[in-house]
C-alpha cells in the first residue's frame, strides 16, 4: 500500500526520492520505515547536497589518527596524548526553544566526544544573532546563554572561549555551534562500527520519550512563522545525567568489553543503529519493547525518531554485557540488551513480536542520495554589485576626521564607536557566567587571549606534563557573504592566526558549515566556493579536516515571505600543540616600555570592514585577500618569538582593524600605547 | 474603581517533557524511604496582584501575562486562581 | 594528615581538590564514594563543589541523605576537620552543621570570576597562614551562592567570630558594590562555634597551583596541615 | 487497603528573604504594560502521588517529606492540598 503524497512531504522527503527508496526495498515503505528514510536522508545526516563539496577537504596529516566519518577527529598531541575534537549546530532547536536547544547543543557534542573513549576537558561555543535592538533577539540570546551556562556548568565541563556576533542576517535564524575538546583515556580508540555476529547490543543512559520527534529533519526544513506552531520538536536535556553518563562510559569502554559505541543524536535509535551497522559492514536487530521509555502507547514512528538526550547505544563482547550492565547501575543509568549484531547488512526493527521495520543498513547510513549540482560560474549580482565599491564613494577625510551625514567626527569618536558595538565590545557579560575554570586546566582566562589554552593533565597515571593544546572558532561572515572563496580562507588563515599569537602550532580544523538553501543558485554558489577556500586553505596551512557539521536551509521568511538568507558562515574550529603551557601568552600589554611590532604588511583595505558597516552602515567591497606564503611566516615568527621567551604578548588584527586590535592590547594589558604610523 | 485581586499560578511542564527535577527529587523521596511515591513533577507557583474593572477582565489581563512571560508556552502549561481582595484588607 | 574527598554523582571538583592535596601538598588522599560509611581512618573530610544531585530542588538537598552524610556528621561533632567547598557549603548548611542557607545570587545569574576576599580572623589553623584584615583573591562559580540567616543566627555568627571570610574590594572596603551575589554581611565562608568545620563558596583548590599562576588558596590546606601537627 | 492520593505542595521562601526573581518577573510585567501588578514572590509547585491508609496518615507522611526534603525550613514555609484518587481512575 503505497504512502500518500502528504504523508511523504510531510517526512520531507522529495517524489523521486521516494520512488528510489521502493525501488531498494522492493516494496512501499511502512509509516515507520518512510520516517526512518526521511530523518536519515535529511541534509543534517546525510550531507546529500554538500557531499560532493566535502570530498575535496584535506583530511590526512601527520597529526590526524582519526578523520572524517567517526563521531569525532582524534589527533596526536605529542607524549603519547591523543585529542579528541568536534563543532555541532543546533540552530533551529535554538531558534524556538533558546534555552534547551542550546543546552541540548552542548549535551551531544559531549557526547559525541566521550564515546570515543575521551573525557571532555573543554566547550567553546560560536553564536550568532540578531541586532540587540530587537526584543526576540534579546529573548534568544539571553536564554542561549543561559543554557549553555546551565549545561556546561552542571556537567563539569569548562566553557572556556568561542565568539558572539550580531548582525541583522541573523535575525529570524540565530547559530548556535558548540565545539568541545576530549582526553583519549582509553588505550583503543573507540569506533562506531558494529562486528561480531551474535554481540548484545546495549541500550544505556536516559529513558525514551516523545520529544523533539522529527528533530533531524525538522534541522533542515526552513523556520517559516507557521514553524512557530509546530513546537513540540524541542528536546530537553538532564546535565545531571549526561555527567554520570560520562563516568560511565568511560569506566565501561576501559574494561575492554566495548565493541563499538554510538551516541543516540539527531535521529536517535534510527541513526545510532543504521550507521554502527553499516560502519561495520553487519546488521543490527533491535526490540523496540526492551526500550525504557517513560511515556505509555509509544508505536514505532515514535521509539525510531524520538530525540530524547543523554542515550547512547553499544555493541557488547558476548558474554561480557552484565559486567558493562552493572557498571550503569552503580551510576543509576538504564543499561538493557536491546538486540544483537547479525550478519545479514539489515537493520530489523522488532516491536510486540513483529517487525516493525526491516532495512538494508547502507540504504539508510551509507549509499544515500547525493545531489552533485553545477556552481553557477556568474557570481550573483548582489556579489558584482558589491565589488563594485570604492574608498571614493565614502565622506573626504582628514587626520583630524570625517563628515558624515553632516556631523563631524574625530577619529577617537569612531574607534569608540566601533568598541561599542555589540559584535566587538566585551563579551565579559557571556564568559562571566560560564564556569571556566572547573577541571583546574584553563591557563588562560576567557578575553585574556586570542585563543584558550588548556593544560593536559590525564586523571590516571602519574603522567606528570607540561603540555596543552590550544583551542578557537573563527569565522568573518561578512567577509564570506561578499566573497565567499577568500573569507572562507580568511576564517581558517584568522583561526590559525589566533592559535599562533598564543604560541599554539595549528593541527588540525573542525568545521561548521551554517549556510542557506543549497536549491537556490545563489545558496549553492556560496556554499561551493566557501568549500574551496577551505580546502585551499587547510591544504596551504596544513591544518586537515578531521570532520564536522553541516547546517543549510539556514533562512527564514519573514511575515510577508519574503526569504531572508543568513549571512554564508563557515565556523572553523581549530585545535593547536602547546609544549611548555608556561611559554604561553596572552593579548595585553605586559611592562611599560616594551617594543611593540607589526608583523606583516599594512595593507589597508576598507572592503567588507566593520567599519564600513558600523560608521557607514554599507556592505560592500572586496574583502582581503590571504597571501598563504606571507601568513605562513607571520606565524612562525611569532611562534618562534614567543617559544624563545623574546614576546610578552600577541594579538591578531581582526573586525577593526589596527587600531581596535591595538585598543584591545591597551585594555588587557591595563596599559597604553604610543604607535608612530609611517608618515 | 477597579479592584484588587490575589492570583496564584501554576506553571508546569507539558507531561510530554522530560522533568530532570521531578526524578532527582523522586528518588530522593524513595531513598528517604517514602517508596509509594510516584509522578513527582516539579514546576513554579507564583503569586502576585493586580487590579482590574472586574473578574473577567483580571483573567484576560493573566492570561496574557501567563502567555507572554510567565509561562513558555513551548514546554510549559499554566492555570491560576483568582480570588478579590477584601477592599478594606488591600496590602498596599 | 590523611585527607578524605567525598564523591557524589553529580560532583564536580573533587579530581580538583584531591590533585591539591595529593600531588601539591604531598599528603595522602582517598576519594570516598557518597553511599560508604567508613571514614574513621581521615583527619580532613572535604565536600568538594559540583552539582552533587543535579541540585534542582536546591543545591545540595538531596546529597544531604547520602550514606556518608551520617558519618560526616559525626567526625564534624567529634571536631575533626570538614571543609565543605562551594555545593559542599550548602550541603553542610541543608545537613545543619553549619547555620543559614545559600539562596540564589542577587542577580539571578551564575558568576565565574576572581574576587577579593578580607581574612577577618588567623588563629585557626584554616587561616593561621594569612595575616589578620589581608586581602587575597580566589575564584568563586555559583548560582546559589547568596548566603542567608535569620537575624539572630546572623548577630551570633558576628558575635563569635565565625566568620572567617567576606567579600570586599580590592582595597579591603566591605560594602554592597563589592558583594558579588548579594550575601549577607558580605559572608563568603563561616566555621561552626568549636572552628573545625568550614564552610566556603569560593574555591581555595583553584588558587592552589603555581602553573595557573593564582595561588592564594594554597595557604588555607597548608595552614590545615602545619596547624594541626603544632596545635 | 493502601489509598491513593493526589498531593500539591506550594513551597514559598519566607517573607524576609529577598526574592530577585520576583522582583525582576515583577519589572518585567511592567514593562510590558501591566503597570498594576504587586507583589510579584516566585516559589514552587510539587505535585505527586503518594498511597496510605488514610487522609491523616497521608499528611503526616506529606509533612515529614516536606521537613526532611521538600522545602528547607530556614529560608521556606511549605502548605499543601491533599485529594483521594478515586480508585478507578488511579494512574498506573
Amino acid at each position: 500500500m503505497s504512502c500518500s503524497p502528504q504523508e511523504i512531504a510531510a517526512e520531507g522527503i522529495k517524489a523521486q526520492e521516494y520512488a528510489e527508496i521502493v525501488q531498494r526495498l522492493g516494496r512501499h515503505p511502512n509509516k515507520a520505515e518512510l520516517g526512518m528514510f526521511g530523518v536519515m536522508w535529511s541534509e543534517h545526516c546525510c550531507y546529500k547536497n554538500s557531499r560532493p563539496l566535502l570530498k575535496q577537504f584535506p583530511t590526512t596529516g601527520k597529526y590526524v589518527l582519526v578523520g572524517p566519518g567517526e563521531n569525532a577527529g582524534v589527533v596526536d598531541v605529542g607524549d603519547g596524548l591523543r585529542l579528541a575534537f568536534k563543532i555541532e549546530s543546533h540552530n533551529h532547536p535554538s531558534a524556538i526553544e533558546p534555552f534547551q536547544g542550546a543546552a541540548t547543543g552542548v549535551g551531544g557534542i559531549l557526547r559525541d566526544i566521550f564515546t570515543m573513549g575521551a573525557r571532555p576537558i573543554a566547550v567553546l561555543n560560536s553564536l550568532r544573532f540578531g541586532t540587540l535592538d530587537n526584543a526576540r533577539t534579546r529573548r534568544i540570546f539571553h536564554g542561549v546563554v543561559e543554557g549553555i551556562s546551565n549545561y556546561g556548568n552542571c556537567v563539569g565541563v569548562p566553557t572556556v572561549g568561542g565568539e558572539v556576533y550580531f548582525d541583522r542576517a541573523y535575525s529570524g535564524n540565530p547559530l548556535v555551534n558548540a565545539m568541545a575538546l576530549g582526553l583519549m583515556e582509553t588505550e583503543e580508540i573507540v569506533k562506531s562500527g558494529a562486528s561480531g555476529e551474535g554481540n548484545p547490543v546495549l541500550y544505556v543512559g536516559s529513558t525514551t520519550g516523545r520529544d523533539g520527534l522529527g528533530g533531524a529533519s525538522f534541522a533542515s526544513a526552513e523556520l517559516t512563522d507557521e514553524s512557530e506552531r509546530d513546537r513540540p520538536a524541542v528536546q530537553v536535556g538532564d546535565p545531571f545525567l549526561e555527567k554520570s553518563l560520562i563516568e560511565a562510559c568511560l569506566e565501561a569502554f576501559k574494561t575492554g568489553a566495548v565493541v563499538a559505541a554510538q551516541d543516540m543524536g539527531a535521529a536517535g535509535i534510527t541513526c545510532s543503529t543504521s550507521e554502527m551497522a553499516a560502519n561495520g559492514g553487519v546488521g543490527i536487530e533491535l526490540d523496540l519493547d526492551k526500550i525504557p521509555v517513560r511515556e505509555s502507547g509509544m508505536i514505532p514512528y515514535e521509539y525510531l525518531l524520538s530525540e530524547s538526550q543523554e542515550r547512547m547505544l553499544f555493541v557488547a563482547a558476548k558474554g561480557r554485557e552484565q559486567e558493562l550492565i552493572d557498571i550503569f547501575k552503580r551510576w543509576e543509568l538504564e543499561a538493557v540488551v536491546a538486540g544483537k549484531v547479525i550478519t545479514e547488512p539489515l537493520v530489523r526493527i522488532f516491536h510486540q513480536g513483529e517487525i516493525a521495520a526491516e532495512i538494508p543498513a547502507t540504504a539508510l547510513a551509507d549509499n544515500t542520495p547525493i545531489y552533485p549540482r553545477e556552481t553557477p560560474s556568474e557570481p550573483p549580482e548582489y556579489a558584482q554589485k558589491a565589488w563594485e565599491w570604492s574608498v571614493g564613494s565614502l565622506p573626504p577625510c582628514t587626520k583630524d576626521g570625517i563628515l558624515i551625514q553632516g556631523n563631524q567626527r574625530n577619529w577617537s569618536d569612531i574607534v569608540l564607536q566601533l568598541l561599542d558595538s555589540p559584535s566587538l565590545a566585551s563579551k565579559q557579560w557571556v564568559y562571566r557566567q560560564y564556569d571556566h575554570q572547573v577541571q583546574n586546566n584553563t591557563v588562560i582566562l576567557p578575553g585574556g587571549a586570542d585563543a584558550a589554552v588548556i593544560r593536559l593533565r590525564p586523571q590516571e597515571g602519574s603522567h606528570t606534563t607540561q603540555r596543552g593544546v590550544a583551542a578557537t572558532t573563527d569565522c568573518n561572515s561578512r567577509y564570506v557573504y561578499l566573497n565567499p572563496y577568500e573569507g572562507a580562507k580568511a576564517a581558517v588563515a584568522e583561526a590559525a592566526r589566533n592559535l599562533s599569537c598564543v604560541g599554539a602550532e595549528p593541527l588540525a580544523i573542525t568545521n561548521n558549515l551554517n549556510f542557506g538553501s543549497p536549491e537556490k543558485p545563489v545558496g549553492y554558489w556560496q556554499l561551493a566556493n566557501a568549500c574551496a577556500g577551505i580546502a585551499a586553505a587547510c591544504e596551504a596551512l596544513e591544518t586537515p579536516v578531521t570532520g564536522g557539521n553541516v547546517s543549510l536551509y539556514n533562512e527564514t521568511l519573514d511575515a510577508e515571505g519574503t526569504p531572508q538568507a543568513i549571512y554564508p558562515t563557515p565556523v572553523i574550529g581549530m585545535v593547536g600543540k602547546v609544549e611548555d603551557v608556561t611559554q604561553v601568552c596572552g593579548q595585553g600589554w605586559q611592562n611599560e616600555g616594551d617594543l611593540i611590532y607589526l608583523l606583516g604588511e599594512n595593507r589597508a583595505t576598507l572592503g567588507g570592514s566593520e567599519y564600513l558597516a558600523v560608521v557607514h552602515d554599507v556592505v560592500a567591497g572586496k574583502p582581503p585577500v590571504v597571501d598563504f606564503n606571507l601568513e605562513r611566516s607571520v606565524q612562525m615568527a611569532c611562534r618562534g618569538g614567543i617559544q624563545q621567551g623574546w614576546v610578552n604578548s600577541a594579538h591578531d588584527c581582526a573586525e577593526g582593524g589596527l587600531a581596535v586590535a591595538l585598543a584591545e592590547c591597551c585594555l588587557g594589558g591595563q596599559r597604553g600605547a604610543k604607535i608612530q604610523l609611517e608618515n | 474603581m477597579a479592584i484588587q485581586f490575589k492570583a496564584r499560578i501554576y506553571v508546569t511542564l507539558r507531561p510530554s517533557v522530560l522533568d530532570p527535577a521531578g526524578v532527582a527529587v523522586q528518588s530522593g523521596l524513595h531513598q528517604l524511604g517514602y517508596d509509594s511515591v510516584e509522578g513527582v513533577r516539579i514546576g513554579k507557583y507564583i503569586e502576585l496582584q493586580l487590579s482590574a474593572e472586574n473578574q473577567t477582565a483580571a483573567e484576560a489581563q493573566l492570561d496574557q501575562m501567563c502567555d507572554r512571560l510567565l509561562a513558555n508556552p513551548v514546554i510549559e502549561n499554566y492555570c491560576f486562581e483568582l480570588d478579590e481582595v477584601p477592599a478594606l484588607a488591600v496590602d498596599r | 594528615m590523611k585527607f578524605g574527598v567525598i564523591v557524589f554523582p553529580g560532583s564536580n571538583c573533587d579530581r580538583d581538590v584531591a590533585y591539591v592535596t595529593r600531588e601539591l601538598l604531598g599528603s595522602s588522599t582517598r576519594m570516598v564514594w557518597h553511599q560508604d560509611t567508613d571514614i574513621s581512618d581521615l583527619d580532613v573530610i572535604i565536600v568538594p563543589g559540583g552539582f552533587s544531585y543535579g541540585d534542582y530542588l536546591r543545591c545540595g538537598a538531596i546529597a544531604r541523605f547520602s550514606n556518608v552524610m551520617n558519618s560526616i556528621l559525626d567526625h564534624g561533632k567529634q571536631g575533626k576537620w570538614v571543609l565543605g567547598i562551594c555545593n559542599g557549603f550548602q550541603i553542610l548548611t541543608e545537613v545543619g552543621l553549619l547555620p543559614g542557607a545559600l539562596v540564589r545570587n542577587r542577580d539571578l545569574h551564575f558568576i565565574c570570576d576572581r574576587v577579593p576576599l578580607k581574612i577577618e580572623r588567623t588563629d585557626l589553623p584554616w587561616t593561621r597562614h594569612y595575616t589578620p584584615q589581608q586581602v587575597i583573591t580566589l575564584p568563586i562559580a555559583h548560582g546559589e551562592g547568596r548566603y542567608y540567616a535569620d537575624p539572630d543566627t546572623l548577630k551570633q555568627l558576628e558575635d563569635q567570630q565565625q566568620i572567617l571570610f567576606r567579600y570586599c574590594s580590592a582595597t579591603g572596603a566591605v560594602n554592597d558594590s563589592s558583594n558579588p551575589n548579594g550575601s549577607l554581611n558580605n559572608i563568603a565562608g563561616i566555621v561552626n562555634s568549636s572552628g573545625n568545620v568550614l564552610g566556603m563558596m569560593p574555591h581555595p583548590e583553584r588558587a592552589s597551583d603555581p602553573i595557573l599562576q593564582a595561588t592564594d588558596g594554597m595557604a588555607l590546606f597548608q595552614g590545615l596541615l602545619d596547624g594541626v601537627l603544632v596545635g
